[in-house]
């Protein structure tokens, strides 16, 4: 029998995946400014498998489902997302547990994804990279629902501190990722990992049933 | 976009197919996981040479799997390193006794991507070695960055290990070997145009006509700084200074020096920035033992070159003229 | 114009000035005739062997000379044949007692250059032998033309002429031979892109970004027609089609297959051709007994490619397998 | 001594020299419509060579003189054009003879020049190269001398039938030389060579002292 509170994490990969198709060639012509041009190409050949296998993907639990992700990902998502977004979802999927999903389940496997990143990427925030959109977006969700806020609403600022934050990544040096060998020349661009996250989060916000 | 492809996903199965279909008798293409590799590996009597990495800097690395080079090659879409997966199961195909090492470029997807599968792999009970081939010195090492780049230098570590593993060395020595190699490897590459990704359709980066990319990256990625367009000679002898002197090279050093062309320069260009090149070496009194003009490690459609310079000891010349049997080949 | 250049006007003795350099041991650059040969040539025990051509289409011919394949280059400038002297002096440098074997491309100013030559050379006592290539399919024969252009076809032409003098064979038998590849030899390029000559500055002709001139001569001379854009499958079937028509190519036939590149295309697509192309002519019934993927008669950086079949018997075959040691190299 | 009637051929050539080295990028770009675009180039070549070395020219009698300019055609000019520019000026030298040079001199120079220019290139009138300027203009230049016209007015008078026959290559196919090869489509643009010895014609007019 499918866990309870699996429909908000099904909301959130299809919104993810959906979004990385949808806008393969925009993230791929972000990275191309002072990147190589193919985090968009990258992401988009993973995710349209997610969507592809969508109704066979195994839901016995939330785990298992996040962890069939997570092997898409990393079986078919090259160059860096592959490895970051891969540890990501598998990481997700160790913290989901096997208990009721709320807020604060979701909470705790968002920043199980976000160690996993900072770990697989020896990179923090500051770096100039993704982890500058979700670490303040997810800080906001976590301030927003311990202020009582539901969850679309929350979900929604959330989406506007992951903007806000991503366009301030332009004025950041990259110190990781392949931006960061231009030294001095990364600044003056958002780093396209970075606008990536804020572009999902505002589609979920979108999509979250109100 | 002025290029042969047919659907740009099929792009780089399409050129791997080419590829088995041109060397029949001594590859194998695996196209679950990207992968050439010998069809004779791997060997009990000898470590299995793996090199991964994005796609399009060919011939490096599916050109030169073979006899004397490479095990196999798994690599991943246009620019981007292969997924976890792809390494991982490589590694398994290529499994031998004597271990396998990997040959990694020193980008953070590739390292990823390698740790990861090294990780999986050594849980199976597979021994692994690595060696990490940084030799670009256009980016200028730092405490927060990766580190340097892997470029063109990678011919020369390949070659040299793919010699000793033949002759029967151990991984460790491989390892040991291959870190020596790029220890006294040094390359710096520079763009006279953009390049094109089949999938991406149109120029990676903008330069203007009378502009040119110093330090460019192989993956398009922005080098030291854009200049003014200058005659060959001048452009020559800045790469030239800046490999040279990181080292730094010495009076009196004996020297391969490789003049690689990126993709998009005809021959008879590299050749002109040859004579250059090792006409400036020699007033410097460094020696020219081995030279290299050619395509060796490219980005696509790229007009442009690197200069790579290569400190030589006995053991390395003849590791470097030994034979070996690759589809990259004139005959 | 994104080249490597200094002054134009040097552009051709810069560059075999380079290959000079590169290649001390074996070459000799005698620049007074753009003359580039074998530092042990002339043999009396073998036909010398001599090509000349305009220059822009390395590696051939400077970048084959070399035991089993040239042994004299006399380039012309960029697409011009090599002036009458240049032939002269080369035939009399290269004076054999068992004669001097002249390969020429088929071009009013080359056959011009060489029959001036040829006859100069024969008063003075010189035995010299003709082969003319002329494989280009693009190029419909007529009463009123020159004949058919000599394309990537001379290559063959020169390994196995090369291979058998190595051998010790006389002249008239090489005449005899280099006659036969070629009469087995069949052509066609095409281009994405044009070329710019260094003197030029410019492209030598415009085609739009989505056009592309099926038949296209190696100096940029147009083709059969102008065409869209279409994918690489296309592309090579229409070749193919072409090619395998001419001679014709029958099912059942032993054949080598080249994937010729002119210069700005990456072997990455070259290969990518490749399969399309040996899987055709499987479908076809052609047996692909030898193949050759690479850049051997380019047009300056032109991005395009040319299609070559040979039709190989038992004695082709062999002599084109033979060693030879030319500047174009990998190692 | 100098030859008598030594000056007028001394300025023809000088004039196509100087005429070769001024119209080198436009001789070119004529080239490069359905030829390979080195025309321009390779007179330029050898012409620079003329003008560089002309004070030090054998001057001894025409014949040597049109020699010294045809070896370094040879040696220097490469393509085509060196073939055909060499054969022209050795046959010029050869029916220069050694006596004074007048107008049935030079019109029987010049008609050696065709001849040797026919022979080397296996080509004629209608063919759509340099012959379809030069022959006309020949043939022009002889008629009005014949005529009794002064050498200055016969040679402008022929300057402008080499120019359109020259132009009027434009609707000619090709039948040597490189533009062959494209068959119908060297129909529409004139012959490079023509052009050029068009242009050496009213240059020489321009400069012929009248
Ligand atoms: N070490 C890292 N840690 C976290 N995120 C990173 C790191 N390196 C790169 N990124 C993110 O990945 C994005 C680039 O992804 P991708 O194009 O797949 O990588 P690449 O082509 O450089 O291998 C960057 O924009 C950045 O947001
Ligand atoms: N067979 C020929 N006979 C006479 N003139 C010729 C012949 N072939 C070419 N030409 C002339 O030479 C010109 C081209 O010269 P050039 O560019 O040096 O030759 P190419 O580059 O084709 O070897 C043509 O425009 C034409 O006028
Ligand atoms: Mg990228
Ligand atoms: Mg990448
Ligand atoms: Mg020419
Ligand atoms: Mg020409």
């Amino acid at each position: 029998m499918a866990q309870e509170g699996f429909d908000g994490i099904e909301l959130v990969v299809r919104t993810m995946a959906q979004t990385a198709v949808d806008n393969e060639t925009y993230f791929s012509e972000l990275d191309a400014v002072v990147g190589d041009g193919d985090f968009g190409y990258s992401l988009a050949r993973g995710f349209e498998i997610v969507l592809a296998t969508w109704d066979d993907l195994d839901r016995s639990d939330a785990a298992t489902f996040l962890r069939k992700v997570a092997v898409i990902i990393t079986s078919r998502v090259g160059g860096t997302s592959g490895p970051l977004w891969g540890t990501a979802f598998m990481r997700a999927a160790a913290a989901a547990g096997s208990d009721r999903i709320g807020a604060a389940e979701a909470l705790a496997m968002l920043r199980a994804a976000i160690t996993g990143i900072k770990e697989r990427g020896q990179s923090d925030v500051g770096d100039k990279t993704l982890l500058d959109a979700l670490v303040p977006a997810v800080d906001a969700l976590e301030g927003y629902l311990a202020a009582g806020q539901g969850a679309a609403s929350a979900v929604t600022a959330a989406a506007k501190v992951a903007r806000a934050s991503a366009e301030g990544t332009s004025s950041m040096l990259a110190k990781r990722g392949r931006a960061a060998y231009t030294g001095e020349r990364s600044i003056g661009s958002p780093d396209a990992g970075a606008i990536g996250v804020a572009v999902m989060f505002e589609q979920l916000a979108g999509a979250w049933p109100g | 976009m002025k290029k042969f492809v047919n659907d740009p996903k099929d792009f780089v199965p399409e050129m791997l197919r080419g590829i088995a279909l041109a060397n029949p008798a001594t590859l194998r293409y695996v196209p679950e996981y990207n992968l050439i590799m010998r069809a004779d590996a791997p060997s009990e009597n000898k470590v299995s040479i793996v090199q991964g990495s994005g796609s399009g800097h060919e011939p490096a690395h599916v050109m030169i799997v073979g006899k004397g080079m490479l095990d196999a090659a798994c690599p991943g879409d246009v620019f981007s390193a292969p997924p976890m997966d792809y390494v991982l199961e490589t590694t398994k195909l290529l499994n031998s006794p004597k271990g396998v090492l990997h040959i990694i470029n020193n980008y953070t997807g590739d390292r990823m991507a390698f740790d990861m599968g090294r990780e999986m792999a050594e849980a199976e009970g597979i021994r692994i070695g690595t060696v990490i081939v940084d030799d670009d010195v256009a980016v200028k090492d730092s405490t927060w960055t990766v580190g340097r780049r892997g470029v063109a230098g990678n011919f020369f570590v390949i070659k040299a290990i793919g010699a000793a593993a033949e002759k029967g060395a151990e991984l460790d020595d491989l390892v040991a070997l291959g870190n020596r190699v790029n220890a006294v490897s040094r390359t710096m590459g520079m763009a006279l145009t953009s390049c094109t990704p089949p999938a991406k359709g149109s120029p990676l980066f903008d330069l203007g006509d009378d502009e040119m990319e110093m330090g460019v990256g192989i993956h398009g990625e922005p080098g030291r700084r854009r200049e003014k367009l200058a005659s060959a000679n001048e452009i020559v002898d800045e790469l030239l200074e800046a490999v040279a002197s990181d080292l730094p090279f010495k009076k009196g050093d004996d020297v391969a020096l490789m003049v690689n062309g990126l993709g998009g320069t005809p021959i008879s260009e590299l050749y002109l920035v040859y004579g250059r090149a090792h006409a400036q070496l020699t007033a410097r009194g460094i020696n020219v033992r081995r030279n290299y003009v050619g395509e060796y490690c490219t980005s696509l459609d790229m007009a442009g070159c690197s200069l790579t310079l290569v400190r030589l000891d006995e053991e390395l010349s003849s590791l470097l003229e030994a034979p070996a049997e690759i589809p990259n080949r004139i005959f």
